[in-house]
């Protein structure tokens, strides 16, 4: 598929987004967000099928995605009894401003790229040796050693270490895998609290990955998630095949 | 009268090189004032763009430096040393762009606009000399703050910043957008 | 119709640089026959003479070579003691820090290492004779190799090369950051 040429060269999540947005032509200030959030998810699936990494930033953005989703869905739900306070504002709006702002930045990446095509034709030449005009070189005062020293240290600070290049990531824990352990964890608890699914110490990936995972399972109608007031905890409940809520 | 002096204009020119000299510099060893010779290097400009020149003169970071003409550069790339640039990878060109328009800035602010993490592109930036520390931000941690270096209007032949080309309106870029769309199989970073 | 070329001829000359390209190497270039070219490289000769220009094209020893007229040396002697820093730049000083560590060693090497190019920095360290061409490397090309000179010694007060503090390993300078925290604004190179 198309997907494997495209996927490596999203230079993060907004990128990524924006060429759905093109690719759909969307009004950037209407997105339809169920749209693109279906179709982002694709894009992560199909990076998982071929074993990419995914980077944490795109499971952030997923995890976004999905919230303002799910707000834009809340005051159709009758069983939520009433509209969150800040209701009147469009949930999509922070990420369309994310969105605007990065699409200036990624003008202004073209612009430097053609000016660098433009500036790769030109050549210069080396500065002539102007020894012949000279009589002599003027003498240096002399200098510490170390002036020379703190020069080479500090170099070495700035360039990278390239040839050392082990690159440390970290540990990609994916949605489904996560579904199994949600699901392994209410087999035995029936129900429980969001929290108390997260494994001890969870770090941002794994919180992400939660939700999303729990996400999922209300997809598939294998749990359902209550709420008893605004912001209140969460409570997960398992459905098996016998009890259908 | 300002013919006579193109010359030895050509001649300090071609001898600095690649160091490039700046009007105030030229104007000394020709003991010329500094507007008169603003003249004379224009007047140079112009004369290599009249005739089917192989040079052309340019102002990079307020150095005026000799250079051959983009439309040659086909010959040029046949000899075989000459060096093949490095193109920056579409995140390293995103970071770069930010910096340009928005420094000084730390790197907490670079990941914001881009929505993901930049060290990588602003290490490869930082070591190719392109943005530099210009301060640190009065905040927790410190963060520096980086700005563009003179090697950066060199390598993108502006002569300063205020030669950037201005960004649109938020709501004009996507009239822009098929600009960037052809993508290029260029590393993420 | 030859002046249609003469561009791009001179555009090659002024890349080439003090090494000069013989009618061989430029006729391959250009796609020209040899004797074509030879009849280019009058040509432009001649407009080089007819105006008063700041270059001439010479050839010497079977190559042809882009030089400033004999007439303008005065201005040339002007440009060489016109700016003389009594301090080294920050490039200047880490291009002599890895020749010092490193030579025998390459402009090429020199400048993979600092991710810049470092041309000038090592004009200005020949020219106050604290690096020297030691060599050339058998490599295309036979770039020149660069070592330190007695100089160098003298100027840094060391008797010999193993005076040279030994360098930290690599993976000790980060823990050493703090030492060396004080920055200089980077010039440009």
């Amino acid at each position: 598929m198309a997907y494997e040429i495209v996927l490596d060269t999203f230079s993060g999540p907004l990128d990524l987004l924006l060429h759905l947005i093109q690719k759909h032509e969307i009004d950037i200030h209407d997105i339809p967000i169920a749209l693109v959030t279906e179709q982002y998810m694709q894009y992560l699936r199909a990076m998982e099928e071929l074993s990419l990494e995914i980077a944490s930033e795109f499971i952030v953005m997923a995890a976004t995605l999905l919230a303002i989703k799910s707000r834009m869905l809340l005051p159709r739900q009758s069983q939520q009894q009433e509209e969150l306070p800040d209701s009147d504002e469009d949930p999509r709006e922070q990420l369309v401003q994310q969105l605007l702002e990065y699409q200036r930045c990624k003008w202004a990446a073209a612009r430097l790229q053609e000016l660098e095509r433009r500036q790769s034709l030109v050549f210069s030449r080396e500065p002539m040796d102007l020894r012949p005009y000279t009589p002599e070189a003027p003498p240096l005062p002399e200098m510490s050693m170390w002036v020379l020293v703190d020069a080479y240290r500090a170099l070495m600070r700035r360039v990278p270490p390239q040839h050392q290049s082990a690159q440390i990531t970290g540990t990609v824990i994916s949605v489904e895998e996560m579904m199994e352990w949600v699901l392994q964890r209410l087999q035995r608890w029936q129900r429980c609290n969001f929290y108390d699914l997260l494994p001890v110490d969870s770090a941002r990936e794994e919180l992400v990955s939660t939700f999303l995972a729990v996400l999922e399972l209300v997809k598939e109608r294998r749990v359902v998630c209550t709420q008893a007031s605004p912001f209140a905890d969460i409570e997960v409940v398992l459905l098996d095949g016998r009890a259908t809520a | 009268m300002l013919l006579n002096v193109t010359g030895p204009l050509e001649a300090l020119l071609f001898a600095a090189g690649s160091e490039g000299l700046t009007t105030e510099e030229l104007a000394d060893v020709l003991q010329l004032g500094v507007e008169e010779t603003r003249q004379l290097c224009l007047e140079l400009q112009k004369q290599y763009d009249e005739r089917s020149a192989g040079l052309a003169l340019v102002e990079f970071a307020g150095s005026w430096q000799l250079v051959t003409r983009p439309e040659h550069a086909i010959y040029l790339r046949r000899l075989a040393h000459t060096p093949v640039a490095t193109q920056l990878s579409t995140a390293a060109l995103e970071v770069l762009s930010i910096v340009a328009y928005r420094q000084p800035i730390s790197r907490a602010e670079i990941e914001d606009v881009r929505g993901v993490k930049s060290d990588r592109a602003i290490a490869t930036l930082v070591h190719r000399r392109l943005i530099t520390e210009v301060g640190r931000q009065n905040a927790p941690g410190r963060p520096i703050l980086y700005g563009t270096t003179d090697t950066f209007l060199q390598t993108f032949g502006l002569r300063s910043l205020e030669d950037l080309p201005p960004l649109p309106e938020m709501s004009d870029v996507s009239l822009d957008l098929s600009l960037f769309e052809q993508r290029t199989s260029v590393p993420r970073d």
